[in-house]
């Protein structure tokens, strides 16, 4: 078939591309190594406008055994474990088709981890729709949140985290991110780096179908009116399959035959063998004819380019092929040898003995085009507002109105659906400020968390990288975990559009920053570019997977009031920053104005200050200030406990709105015993931390004083209605 | 009047449930069986005598949501 | 005591309740789905899970399987048998347990801490329960929904065969605290001579106070004394 | 030889997931809808040309496993 203009568009393939690619290859490609190409310089593979900026994320301290460029990153978290952890997105897909989407998205993901060595030991999600006002909103809300329990209750991993959010800027497109954790033994870690020649190359799992055939150039393109016409190249999650997977791979892991080991993600045979071959500086050459297929005459380029799921490829030791065979077939799954390793530096791929196919595995991977695309600074709005400047509006209704709205209510709706406790390790389910799983059989845990501000992000990039970073410290400071290290996943929109690309190096600026300065590096991630219908892109929304230690599971820490009488303590300073606020948006749907600022030395040593309040068992209970400010807080620390609240109107000068609603950062709310308050107040003071008592844990009632009085079951009810009434 | 939705997947769409099944029948013995795929079914009554728009009601039902288009196919049919 | 704990392609709650056996003192084996005998045992456990994916009908494959005539014969011979969660949804497919397991009535998974009431204590079960005690226990699960036709519901309650039934905290059986519409509020159940348990919820998830509470611990100890 | 498999819930017995479907396509604004239930559907190729047989062979199939003779009825049909 002769390569014309419209199969190279069609490619996704720009024109200097193309001729790149015959440069490489010296002559034409034939169109099975056109679409091998598209699909490895394809955005979602090559990360060619991404990898530029990227690089100047720091990756290392001395807890990381891994960073960036393997299926995951890995940390060590002591004695001879270690933890594994990577997020991915899987937006367009689920767009398309929200229940399968979404469940295939988690099955990629556990497939990332357990390639790796690890058992996956916890599930988190950080998903976002459009306004619930929206015409399909709440249909894709269903299908997310039931595809994504359908898979991971099924595979038995719990999902115990992830954020729940709503915001126009989804409207035709959502975000769905997917994070999973797993535990592995520190020598026993997989890598996907092929060594030695003449090895077998060995499929496992599932059967290839047309499944997703460019799937992974449609993760990259932009929506537009014929998006419909994409539809059929949906895939099918197969949970059921993928635990079978999942348990051979680790049972074949204990024996000592895997050379490497890599599952077919995006772009499938393709991208796993490529990789392989690429890290090894070595070649691989594949019989295509012994390719397990689902369907009757498939083609090489079906082949080659099939995202069906649930499939792993392995090089194994030369003489383990039929130990490794016998694991296969106990678990009723597909082995097939299906290629070797070899020396000349290609993919070499044939067909019924025939040569069909011979790229350069260099062309594939090194020589993937990079880009320096164009960047817009963007301008930080210096515009404030004051309260004074806004209409009039009861403190009681303006609380009740945030508590009871679809960003802050309960998300019992969602968390009900997947199941939270299997593994029998869960500490803390979704609810607190991170999940914490116990390590099977040892003291120690671990606290995850996700999070993100798009909001923050829009409104100021570079600020707004760091806030995420910071937030996600936070989190895991606030159950008494060390922070280790983050994963991220970057949905941005259009990348050749230079304000998007703005936003997205000013991203990674401020993500920088607070990261180097936590120490708190990056291991692993993912960007989804070109979210967005035409010429409307998303807000920038980076999405922060952290995760932290703790030594003895004993020491766990929530936000659950324990006793009336205890004190409640604001810790870090309270400016009153009003504008990018749930206040502002939920009350007034006002969106402009600077996100709050972000002071790293305060965000340090607050945070290192509660550790030690902490460790010293000097609280109760612990929970960060975070959208809706102070109120909101201290509500969620009520409701978690049923236990009521008297808050005093602040001393200070400040208003009571700007004092309750302000979204200030590095902020914590703690639960102090009396007994206790003087020693809390000292080490507080003696780390020159502001700090001031608000209010007493007491029965039944949320109260502040003069302004507000709702028994707890009452508040339950506002903050508890949204998802079932919707 | 009664209507039956016969709700298939499209041809290339995996069904692991079919092939589970299929698996399980091979297992017990089945041999000569060559393909099993799955499908839902629905048995409508609608008060409406007009057959055609009978029809229709349901051809609605079935876009807004008893099919999911995207991957599956159906057939409706009048139940005698 | 000796225990057993059948795997089946999906099963996933095999090592939680191996875990709760062992805290127990229970001298507990592993067995796969393939295996054609079944070591001596005193209690044989089919746990929780999706046995071949939940397809077609949960628990319908692993009904089906060599291994659980196996489990036929043990349960004939008066060993007990406890099937929890998908392992009750394969006891009532392979005929040891009476009624169906329809979808939820909201069809939604359902993963929360409910209540249930035990209905009966002179049982080899939960003779270490009070009668009407209320225990909290977790469910996790798209398919509990207890169905069965008034002639065997009758026979149910008038041979004592309820074992559990959802309920509020202070035990009233209402609607409201009935996850998923099982017909009277239904659990788990037994068969006639009461060596067969099946229940929807996990008491394996409430052994360890730090996850959550040791309410299912009680079930063990019976079977033990 | 391809058949089909239509299996039903039986008469008296509750189905949560009809009523469910039924429900919400009533408060999408479907009015004269009277009733709606669900069952299952299957298409099974087999190597058999001779049609009794293989009507034979897919009851034996039901029987074994596709239905649940204790909540469900099936039928069997050839697929030209
Ligand atoms: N935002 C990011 N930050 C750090 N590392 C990233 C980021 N995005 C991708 N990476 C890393 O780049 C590599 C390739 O990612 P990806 O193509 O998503 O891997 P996979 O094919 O396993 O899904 C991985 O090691 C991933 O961790
Ligand atoms: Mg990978």
């Amino acid at each position: 078939m002769k390569i014309t203009q419209e199969i190279i568009s069609k490619h996704g393939l720009k024109e200097e591309e193309y001729q790149k690619i015959r440069k490489l290859l010296k002559r034409e490609p034939n169109l099975l190594e056109l679409g091998i190409f598209s699909a490895m310089w394809n955005e979602h593979c090559s990360y060619k406008s991404s990898k530029f900026h990227l690089k100047n994320l720091p990756t290392k301290n001395k807890y990381v055994i891994q960073g960036p460029g393997e299926n995951a990153g890995v940390i060590d978290i002591g004695d001879d474990d270690a933890i594994i952890f990577k997020i991915e997105s899987h937006n367009h897909p689920s767009f398309i088709e929200p229940y399968q989407g979404a469940a295939t998205g988690v099955g990629g993901i556990l497939r990332d981890i357990f390639t790796m060595g690890a058992r996956p030991i916890a599930l988190l999600n950080s998903i976002h729709f459009g306004d619930p006002k929206n015409n399909n909103t709440k249909n894709l809300l269903n299908g997310v949140v039931s595809g994504i329990g359908g898979y991971g209750n099924c595979v038995g991993i719990p999902t115990v985290g992830g954020e729940t959010k709503f915001n126009s800027t989804y409207n035709e497109n959502i975000l769905v991110n997917a994070m999973a954790v797993g535990h592995a033994k520190k020598d026993k870690i997989f890598y996907s780096k092929a060594k030695g020649l003449g090895k077998s190359v060995v499929y496992v799992g599932s059967k290839t179908g047309r499944d997703g055939i460019h799937g992974a150039s449609m993760a990259s393109a932009e929506f537009d009116e014929n998006s419909e016409e994409k539809k059929p190249t949906v895939q099918v999650g197969d949970p059921f399959t993928e635990k079978l997977l999942m348990e051979a791979c680790l049972e074949l892991m204990k024996k000592k035959s895997i050379i490497a080991i890599q599952d077919m993600g995006a772009a499938g045979l393709t991208s796993s063998s490529v990789e392989m071959a690429s890290k090894g500086g070595l070649g691989i050459s594949l019989d295509l004819e012994k390719v397990p297929c689902r369907e009757e005459n498939m083609t090489p380029y079906e082949m080659m380019l099939s995202e069906s799921q649930e499939r792993m490829l392995i090089i194994l030791e030369t003489g383990k092929e039929n130990e490794a065979q016998k694991i296969f077939e106990k678990w009723d799954l597909d082995f097939v040898i299906i290629g070797k390793t070899i020396k000349e530096k290609n993919l070499i791929l044939k067909y019924n003995k025939t040569e069909v196919g011979k790229i350069p595995i260099d062309a594939l991977s090194d020589q993937a085009p990079i880009y320096e695309r164009d960047w817009k600074k963007n301008k930080i709005s210096q515009r404030k507002i004051k309260i004074k400047d806004l209409n009039k509006i009861k403190f009681k209704d303006a609380f009740i109105k945030i508590i009871s709205s679809s960003n802050h209510s309960n998300k019992n709706w969602v968390t009900n659906q997947f199941d939270q406790m299997v593994m029998g390790d869960t500490l803390q389910k979704s609810g607190g400020d991170s999940a914490v799983i116990r390590i099977h059989k040892k003291n120690k845990a671990i606290a995850i968390t996700v999070d993100s501000n798009a909001n923050y992000c829009k409104a100021h990039p570079t600020t707004g990288g760091k806030q995420i970073v910071c937030e996600s410290w936070r989190n895991l400071i606030s159950v008494g975990s060390k922070p280790i290290a983050i994963t991220n996943c970057l949905n941005f929109g259009n990348p050749e559009n230079s304000e998007i690309m703005g936003q997205f190096a000013e991203t990674i600026i401020g993500m920088k920053e607070a990261c180097e300065f936590l120490n708190y590096p990056v291991v692993s991630g993912n960007v989804s570019f070109y979210n967005g219908t035409n010429q409307k892109n998303i807000f920038p929304t980076p999405v922060i997977g952290g995760v932290g230690v703790i030594d003895n599971y004993n020491n766990v820490f929530d936000h659950k009031l324990k006793a009336e009488g205890n004190i409640i303590l604001v810790v870090g300073k309270t400016f009153g920053h009003l504008d990018q606020t749930a206040f502002l948006r939920e009350i007034y749907n006002k969106i402009e104005g600077p996100p709050p600022e972000i002071n790293l030395s305060n965000e340090k040593n607050n945070g290192l200050a509660i550790l030690k309040l902490a460790k010293e068992k000097l609280i109760c209970s612990i929970h960060d200030v975070s959208t809706g400010g102070i109120i909101s807080s201290i509500a969620e620390m009520s409701l978690s406990s049923m236990i009521g609240v008297k808050i005093n109107k602040p001393k200070k000068l400040l208003n009571l709105f700007e004092y309750f609603f302000s979204e200030d950062q590095g902020r914590y709310i703690l639960e102090v015993k009396p007994n206790d308050i003087g020693k809390v107040k000292q080490i507080l003071e003696d780390e020159n931390i502001h700090h001031e008592a608000v209010g007493v844990a007491q029965k039944k009632f949320f109260e502040v004083e003069n302004e507000i009085k709702l028994s707890v079951e009452e508040l339950y009810n506002l903050n508890n209605k949204w998802y079932y009434n919707y | 009047m009664k209507l039956s939705v016969t709700i298939t997947l499209k041809k290339d769409v995996l069904d692991p449930q079919g092939k589970a099944v299929q698996n399980t029948l091979q297992g017990m013995g089945i041999d000569n069986l060559k393909s099993l795929r799955q499908g839902k079914y629905f048995e409508i009554e609608l008060n409406e005598s007009n057959e055609s728009a009978a029809k229709k009601k349901v051809d609605d039902m079935c876009k807004m949501l008893l099919a999911n288009l995207i991957i599956e196919n159906y057939k409706i049919d009048i139940v005698k | 005591m000796n225990s057993t704990v059948i795997v089946f392609p999906g099963s996933n709650c095999d090592r939680d309740i191996a875990v709760a056996l062992e805290k127990l003192n229970f001298k507990n084996k592993m067995v796969w789905h393939k295996d054609t005998t079944l070591p001596k045992s005193d209690l044989i456990v089919i746990p929780g899970g999706f046995s071949y994916g939940d397809y077609l009908r949960s628990g319908a494959m692993a009904a089906k399987s060599n291994i659980l005539k196996e489990v036929v014969r043990f349960a004939n011979n008066g060993c007990l048998i406890l099937g929890v969660c998908n392992g009750f949804q394969i006891l009532i497919e392979a005929g040891l347990l009476p009624g169906a397991l329809l979808r939820n009535k909201e069809l939604k998974f359902l993963s929360k801490n409910i209540f249930v009431k035990i209905l009966d204590n002179k049982n080899k079960f939960c003779n270490k329960y009070k009668k009407n005690q209320v225990i909290n226990l977790n469910i996790a699960h798209n398919e509990g929904n207890f169905f069965i036709d008034k002639e065997n519901l009758k026979k149910l309650e008038d041979q004592n065969l309820i074992a559990f039934k959802y309920c509020d905290q202070a035990g009233k059986e209402t609607e409201n605290s009935n996850p998923n519409g099982s017909i009277k509020n239904i659990a788990g159940i037994f068969n006639e001579k009461k060596n067969i348990l099946g229940m929807m919820p996990h008491p394996e998830r409430m052994i360890d106070h730090s996850v959550s509470n040791e309410d299912g611990v009680g079930l063990f100890l019976s079977i033990l004394s």
